[in-house]
């Protein structure tokens, strides 16, 4: 039974059934729970903003909040995995990877290699990604090109509550390290999602919108400014087709190749920085792999090389919008 | 009058701190009533209730002196003299701002002034305070460098790595942990495994003192007691000051994991800045017509500073690319 | 007067004459001295290859060893270049970089933009990178792309003696935040050199071997491999040209550009993991501005998306070789 | 003999340790040697003179029972019972060994033995072990696990902030400090602001004890205690071992940083086999032939470990590609 709910509860959910099916599954975080030794409500927080509120209640001691110490616990996670338990990790904002990266990308990604395949670290690191929320420079990256970047570690970033809920279940279940990407702005996000548990695999790429023109890859928030693009471009005479990523590691190549090699055009959207981030590995894959099928040049919307700017005036300058996007788009369709 | 003042510091000195506490207060109470109205936008931590701890402390330092400070970082900027109508256009966004509206309320900084930049990382101004304590080190003029680190803050690794740093490089660096009892919603006592940051700074070989962070006289002495001596050479110190927050650990906070009646209290029987004027007044420094008078040239100030910044301009598109690299 | 010297002096020289000329550069890290507090001989190691042996004998307390506290120290070069000093620390290898990355990317990268342009951090942070030590996946990587990546960074990877003292005495110059990336397996690589110093800009690719069938793009030890992979191809009578890029950021895309326009043809040659990295990087850039003037795919050579193998065996196969990157450029030629 | 037998372990059992220190001193010294021949690639730290704490430690343990160890781990495998044979594989570089040749020194792990992985990045063994013990008590079953770190490493922040973690959540884990005075060429009291790292360990709620790391007995005992009560639900300690380190930091290493004569002194009076000998041998528990047949059966393993691991067949190209992901 599929009811409407927001890809918010999408993940209170997907972690409460996770709870419930493996009693392995243990949550750590900075006021994930809230109030720990305070003297008014327990679960006054339930995260900074309110995403596992309840849970608490209902798996007690299985998640504990944590000292600032993100090296400390997100280490202990990634410890606890290598023994036996299927540990979440919440790093809040993705921004902090960089006081506990050690742990993530020489630790958990790198202890199966290393290890010779004698080891599993099945962790999940959820972090919130994305700018948007007034929040500067230091709370609003996408950092999602630095983790797919290293071998060892799976990306996650889902653009919808249906997709959220049964890839956050697949992470969770999976026994690699994942870093699970969940966009702050898409919280508020309502679609339909089954009441029972299920898992989507990684590394299927989801085609949104199917079009004839031009293919446009991307994932996250950016799937949505996308299709709105699309919409304008529609009325222009201008056939778009979406791929939504879904995992950027592992990447679901392939649906991009054919994709293209339908529309012979490609233009790829990323909220990360523009230098070496997902849409230049998107192009550059294209363009070694399906390089006879493009009729014109690739084109890339990320937002500028600069920090995330605070003024809501720059930020929203900042950030890729439908508008940037159509024209690209009618930049490499040559208006058609 | 001044003959019989009783205290380290001179009367127009007094008065110069209790206008500053005033600011800070009437700042964030601001702030709270025009975020509450949805002016402001982005996060926004209020150090009402806790000022004290910057004035008293920032009273020894001059502008060659450099602080670092956290994400709770209006007290600290106005504390060290940053202008409060740049302030408060940084934080509406605005140009003119002390960050040009690049920054926000999590990243004021005005380097001229010694403040260093609140800071949107948790720990991230210790390493920073060493690097000013040892620059301070080599011009050899007797400055120091102060890092402010909430209670919470005091876990991370950064900041326990510069503790120790500090301590074998002898530098003139001061760790101040502002102990407000709360993480966000989560208790020091349970966070944090030791009962006394002396003890914490004795792992590290500092020497630590712990004051009463409500009692503005209290900061003063011990702050000035350990600033001395970094400025003489004999080496970094850790401050705890015990103070208590006046609003949520930001703004839209429910705090329902404080206790009935928590807040009440607070406000009623640990303010510092009631303290300050009941000391300043009984002790006939001042009277309470004197005080009064200044709390509304503060308010006015304040008010004229939200006038000003809801006036100021909006940056441009052109202002999105700038500032990245001093040359690209 | 330019002399013979190897890679590892030009590093030596670089520094020491930086500091003959500025009283504000200091530098900072373990072991960059040796023997501190110990009984035997000070300046016992110059680093742990040696590299900073004997400026301690010139220089003296502007040489400071620390203590095994990467985000204290490097945090306090960052610190200290805030209020006018010109600190070089020393991150050993970059593969460190996990323990002390908030310090680089969300402090000394961000600050000039956060507080609207009033800051400068004229910082510089080198670090060994590379594979072929036998050192395994912690001690090897080349992680270049997660620093290209961060708006507010420059970084530098030089592939001769020559660049290294010029760019390196740049580095230290410049007023903005630099990762300045030594090679590793090219410490012991010997050239011309002079004595004077000089210094090199940044953002000016160099085009080390002129040629007119394709355009192998890389930098590092890569430029070696490639110009091996050029005589073998010049000997099947393809004419290969490449561009040492010797600073990845900024970028110096106008040289591509150019070069890829008059080629025609392709090849990224990166040390880096292949996901987001800094061939995908110039391949999509490329795509995008010289989409026309491409007469086939574009390939791109690099390691597998693996950690880097211990083995000698395997760590030799994992390195791109000479005949990895002209088995590319024989693909995008095809043949010719 | 077995009746006066004055020490708390069988004299089997004694035998038993004796043996993995001399196993460890064996294999470090064949490395040395065939490193010095250049049969060896990489990196290799050796912990030869450091064996009476990582077997007077590990012999409390059974293999339910985690450690994390640093880039000095070879003596923390053995005495954790990893095979011999396979270490000696790995660090040839060959199929067969602990991690198939894809490791090497800094590398070496066997989970199946509780230990999870030699580290090339200093500290971040314990931030795992917090984890591991974390398991530990979710499981209920009494197992601990230890983390071992460098006096050196013991001022990264990862470290520090697992004090803490440890020490709030009562985890059945401890921490043991290698101090053998050394990080690299870097003397510990230059780097280290405090003298004793039970001082440390109070700044963070936690009980320390310093011993003899040179002593087996003095450790077996320390670590004993503090194994027991962290079993047993009361929480984690810290241990000090002060130790001495044969050979360089790494092989190659010139050692210049030392006093002259400090080896010679090291090897002829603060040799933790010589002195574990004389204690067996003057109670009477074993008698100088006996050990020197351990020794010559020791020698006699490591010689085959080395003729194997040199017949042992390398990785091949298939191989570079496999074990990154469990499913990818
Ligand atoms: C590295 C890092 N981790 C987590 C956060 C999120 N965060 C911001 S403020 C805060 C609580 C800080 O508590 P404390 O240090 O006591 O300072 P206070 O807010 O009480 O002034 C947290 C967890 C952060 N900004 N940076
Ligand atoms: C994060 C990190 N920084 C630096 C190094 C380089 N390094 C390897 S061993 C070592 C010294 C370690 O000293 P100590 O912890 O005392 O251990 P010991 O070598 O004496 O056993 C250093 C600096 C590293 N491997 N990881
Ligand atoms: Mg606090
Ligand atoms: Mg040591």
């Amino acid at each position: 039974m599929a009811r409407r709910i927001s890809l918010k509860t999408a993940v209170n959910e997907a972690i409460d059934q996770a709870m419930q099916l493996d009693p392995t599954v243990i949550m750590l975080g900075e006021d994930i729970v809230g109030g720990a030794g305070a003297p008014g409500e327990m679960d006054a927080w339930g995260g900074v903003l309110g995403v596992t509120k309840g849970l608490y209640a209902k798996h007690g001691d299985r998640l504990l909040d944590t000292p600032l110490s993100e090296s400390a616990y997100v280490g202990a996670a990634i410890g606890a995995a290598c023994c036996g338990m299927r540990p979440i990790a919440e790093l809040m904002f993705i921004d902090f990877m960089g006081v506990c990266f050690d742990q993530i990308f020489n630790q958990a990604a790198k202890f199966r290699y290393m290890f010779g395949g004698k080891a599993e670290t099945p962790v999940v690191i959820r972090c919130m990604v994305g700018a948007g929320f007034r929040a500067a420079a230091q709370h609003s990256q996408m950092l999602t090109p630095l983790f797919t970047h290293i071998p060892g570690l799976k990306v996650v970033c889902p653009s919808t509550p249906y997709d959220t809920k049964g890839l956050l279940m697949q992470s969770i279940r999976d026994n690699d390290p994942v870093i699970f990407c969940e966009h702050k702005n898409l919280y508020a996000l309502e679609g339909d999602v089954p009441e029972a548990p299920y898992a989507i695999p990684f590394g299927e790429a989801n085609v949104v919108r199917e079009g004839r023109d031009v293919t446009i890859v991307t994932y996250g928030l950016m799937v949505h400014r996308s299709l709105e693009a699309a919409a304008t471009l529609a009325k222009e005479g201008i056939d778009v087709e979406i791929v939504d990523l879904r995992t950027l590691s592992p990447l679901d190549i392939d649906t991009v190749l054919e994709s293209v090699t339908r529309t012979g055009r490609l233009v790829c959207v990323d909220e990360a920085s523009p230098r070496c981030n997902i849409a230049t590995d998107i192009a550059a894959q294209v363009a070694m792999h399906a390089f006879k099928a493009l009729k014109a040049q690739i084109e890339q919307v990320a937002p500028p090389h600069t920090p995330v700017p605070f003024s809501p005036t720059l930020e929203d300058l900042y950030i890729p919008s439908a508008a940037q996007i159509a024209q690209a788009v009618r930049r490499t369709t040559g208006g058609k | 009058m001044a003959a019989n003042n009783p205290f380290p510091l001179s009367r127009d000195a007094l008065l110069g701190c209790y206008r500053r506490m005033r600011t800070i207060r009437e700042f964030e109470d601001r702030l709270h009533i025009d975020f509450g109205r949805g002016d402001i936008p982005g996060f926004v931590h209020l150090y009402a209730g806790e000022e004290a701890a910057a004035v008293g402390i920032m009273s020894h330092l001059g502008d060659g002196d450099r602080i670092a400070s956290t994400h709770r970082g209006h007290g600290h900027c106005i504390a060290k003299g940053v202008d409060v109508g740049a302030m408060m256009k940084e934080i509406y966004g605005r140009k003119g701002g002390s960050c040009e509206g690049k920054g926000g309320s999590m990243h004021i900084a005005d380097l001229s002034k010694g403040m260093m930049g609140a800071n949107g990382i948790l720990g991230a101004g210790a390493p920073l305070v060493c690097g000013a304590a040892l620059a301070a080190k080599f011009r050899g003029k007797g400055e120091i460098a102060i890092c402010f680190v909430g209670d919470g803050a005091s876990n991370q690794g950064t900041f326990l790595e510069s503790l120790n740093l500090a301590a074998i490089w002898n530098l003139p660096a001061l760790f101040v942990v502002e102990n407000n009892g709360y993480a966000e919603s989560t208790s020091r006592d349970y966070a944090t495994a030791v009962n006394s940051y002396v003890d914490r700074a004795s792992g590290f070989g500092l020497p630590g003192v712990v004051v009463d962070g409500t009692d503005f006289f209290a900061v003063h002495e011990a702050a000035g007691e350990i600033i001395r001596r970094a400025r003489e050479g004999g080496g970094p110190s850790l401050l705890e000051c015990k103070m208590v927050r006046f609003h949520g650990h930001f703004e839209g906070d429910a705090q329902t994991y404080r206790a009935n009646g928590e807040l009440e209290d607070l406000r009623a029987n640990h303010d510092c800045l009631k303290k300050l004027a009941a000391q300043l007044t009984s002790a006939g420094v001042a009277s309470a017509a004197e005080l009064a008078d200044i709390d509304r040239q503060v308010l006015a100030l304040i008010e004229q500073a939200v006038v000003d910044a809801k006036a100021a301009p909006l940056p441009s598109a052109a202002d999105l690319l700038t500032d990245v690299y001093v040359k690209y």
